[in-house]
């Protein structure tokens, strides 16, 4: 399970080019930074009020410089702060070169469900659905299935729905799929896995990628 | 309680807060959330608290000290998955939780604040939070209305604040607390520092102190982060 | 005329009490800071982006620190810069606790024309509609009468109106009158002026205060 | 041009303008509007411009300069009194002026910044300036719907730029310039001085660079104020 969200944080790293600004969720994509060929330059935005977001720091982390997860964090040169208004602001507008999520549910239209599961898990709803809105890629990254094998990746999300129709790309540990004019494609399959392993466990109808590759980190 | 001199105690803070008041609070995960208001707040014995703010902190940080008490009869945020007590009182029904969408909420502060009578968007449009939100058609497309928000009282956290209010922040703890500094008919600073008029660079201000009422001094944080704790207990 | 303006002016002042945000159109209110009590402290704001300006520099004025209309000033310790948003945001949600503007023409319920007078001149409508709409207290000062001696305070404004219901006191040479319950009430007349000047030019209905008082300076 | 260089020169800019094209320009009475761009904009030659600012300036200052030559056909503005050649290029039928209340104006560029869909106020409610805004029913009150501002190019003048575009302004410099820099497709910013990135506190950064696609380094202003001329010839 470990391995499979590093994996996953791994393949989504590669959506990340040199000089996009970038917007990464709480959860796996918080991985996402740890993976990042180290040749490229980017900005990661954060919600609560930063452009330039450094690494962890190594110590004497300080309690008001944190993520929007509220982890501590440092700042580049170049980096800014500024009020959360002004954070949603640039999100809105499209400021955001790529969003990686992470998400409960999928459908096969792009919707995404990641806010709550009603009576059990109530996270709220944070910053995703600005996310979803004003982001120019929005990435949705989970694991493919529940703990008991019940797929994510569905025709309608049973969970509440957080945006409609808006990502872009589902990365998982076992396939990446992309969402162009609300159908779904299966561009890679990871290495270890079948085609049935994908088609048993992914409820969404999909269509096969003439150009269908094995995932590579 | 001069215009220029808007000093005060915690004590005198107490009797600002009252049973059933709209409480707007600063902060962002406990970040920014003023950690000695938070606890004139407990002091007060105030109850019945409709509480508006970004999240709902953590059982021992920031607003969730005062969540975890059952003395909020309504929440307003965006987000409680860091304060599982506030789920399990939402769970219950012993708090009421209303979620908005994180931005659209600090503009409904920031409109409240400014003195705008609400704004459009699509966000949320067909979602569960729309639910109650009015919507209006302009031209041929429609848009849910989002409300000013204003409350009685505001509480926020300054890096540094002049006898006169004028504030300043500190990185990310800046993040709601300028708006929620506008939007309530009073507001009350706790300040790292307190310096006399004339001690700030006018560029450097983010809060004009024509918003505040009471400033306080600061102790600084009195709760330990999350990645402080050597375990989560 | 020069000399009715600074009478005006004189009297508006004494509107200023200590401790007060204090918001001046342009022509005749900006005459009012020469005229104020020096031993009261207030904070003037400025549309553009000042909370806690100056009088005008004595000497090597900054182009790029002036008042609304342009003018340079100077600031006050405790002064703060912003931007105009935020500047008509403190005006809007009610921070400004008296603005003194320029009038073209009042009503007797208060309706205040300053904008434009239509085919000739066309100033714009500036930032005067939020003040009129958010200023806990809105004093108009004009001179009573055009120069051909037409009533400027009148029935109906018969130029395009600013805004509704906003005026509270109307400072002219001749007399003040306050509005209250969209009635207009004559309190003060300067001593040179008879009742009968002031009747004869008002075209607007008033009643007068039972405390009548001369404007003294 | 890359993300984190946008130095680039007048002449370059001169080919973001364009015959029809929608520009905002930051300034307030002259005062922050970028004295070379609008040079620059002058010796691009384009026309039929609609212009959006708080005011046209004076005739020989800011945005006055551009309109005297007759190449706007719209202005969107607070304000045309100190530049009386607007008034009479209204008043004659080549100039069509919209007028706004100014802090109204500054929230629409502001809404188009944000990226939000508009706002509802009562400022202008019943008068000639609110004839052709819908007006929205929220309850029982009525308000007047007012729609984003956004341009096909902004231009801005700042204190400082860095070589990402993260600036800052001087002193009422500031006015509408922020949120001007957030509301068109491309933005150009004038900088009195251009510095390295990592050379600016991240506290004093009013606008981020994310917004910012072109900087030229400024010469300061080229025109006289009013109060610096010694008649008003």
């Amino acid at each position: 399970m470990g391995d499979d969200r590093q994996r996953i944080a791994q393949r989504a790293a590669r959506e990340v080019k040199d000089g996009m600004i970038v917007n990464l969720g709480i959860g796996i994509p918080s991985l996402v930074p740890d993976f990042l060929d180290p040749s490229i330059q980017v900005f990661f935005q954060a919600e609560n009020g930063i452009l330039g977001m450094g690494p962890t720091p190594a110590s004497q982390a300080d309690g008001n410089l944190s993520n929007a997860a509220g982890l501590p964090v440092t700042i580049v040169p170049g980096a800014s702060y500024f009020d959360s208004a002004l954070a949603f602001g640039m999100i809105r507008r499209g400021c955001i070169d790529v969003s990686i999520l992470g998400a409960l549910q999928v459908s096969v239209r792009g919707d995404l469900a990641n806010w709550i599961v009603p009576g059990k898990r109530v996270p709220g709803v944070g910053g995703a659905m600005e996310l979803a809105y004003g982001a120019k890629n929005l990435i949705a990254l989970m694991t493919h299935c529940e703990k008991d094998g019940r797929p994510k990746i569905l025709q309608q999300c049973s969970l509440p729905i957080t945006a409609f129709h808006c990502v872009k790309k589902i990365i998982t540990e076992r396939a990446v799929f992309s969402i162009q004019d609300k159908e779904m494609i299966l561009d890679e399959i990871t290495p270890e896995f079948t085609m049935r392993d994908i088609q048993n466990y992914t409820e969404a109808d999909f269509t096969i990628s003439p150009h269908l590759q094995p995932t590579t980190s | 309680m001069s215009l220029f001199n808007k000093i005060t105690d915690y004590d005198t803070v107490k009797s600002v807060f009252f049973d059933g008041m709209t409480l707007l609070f600063g902060g962002f995960g406990g970040v920014g959330t003023p950690p000695g208001l938070i606890d004139c707040l407990i002091d007060s014995g105030v109850k019945n608290v409709n509480l508006i703010g970004n999240d709902a902190g953590f059982p021992w940080i920031g607003m969730g000290k005062f969540i975890c008490m059952e003395r909020a009869q309504t929440l307003l945020a965006s987000h409680i998955g860091s304060n599982p007590v506030a789920g399990d009182l939402m769970n219950q029904g012993k708090l009421k939780v209303e979620f908005s969408p994180q931005g659209i909420l600090v503009e409904r502060i920031r409109a409240g604040g400014v003195g705008l009578d609400g704004f459009l968007t699509e966000i949320g449009k067909g979602t569960k939070l729309a639910y109650d939100k009015p919507l209006v058609k302009i031209g041929n497309k429609e848009f849910l209305y989002e409300a000013p928000i204003t409350g009685d009282v505001s509480i926020v956290y300054a890096k540094k604040a002049d006898t006169f209010g004028n504030l300043l922040f500190d990185k990310t703890a800046r993040n709601t607390n300028p708006y929620v500094a506008m939007a309530s008919k009073i507001t009350v600073v706790e300040a790292d520092e307190i310096v006399p008029m004339g001690s700030l660079d006018p560029e450097e201000i983010i809060v004009p102190g024509i918003y505040v009422k009471h400033i306080v001094q600061s102790k600084g944080y009195n709760w330990k982060w999350k990645w402080e704790m050597t375990d989560n207990a």
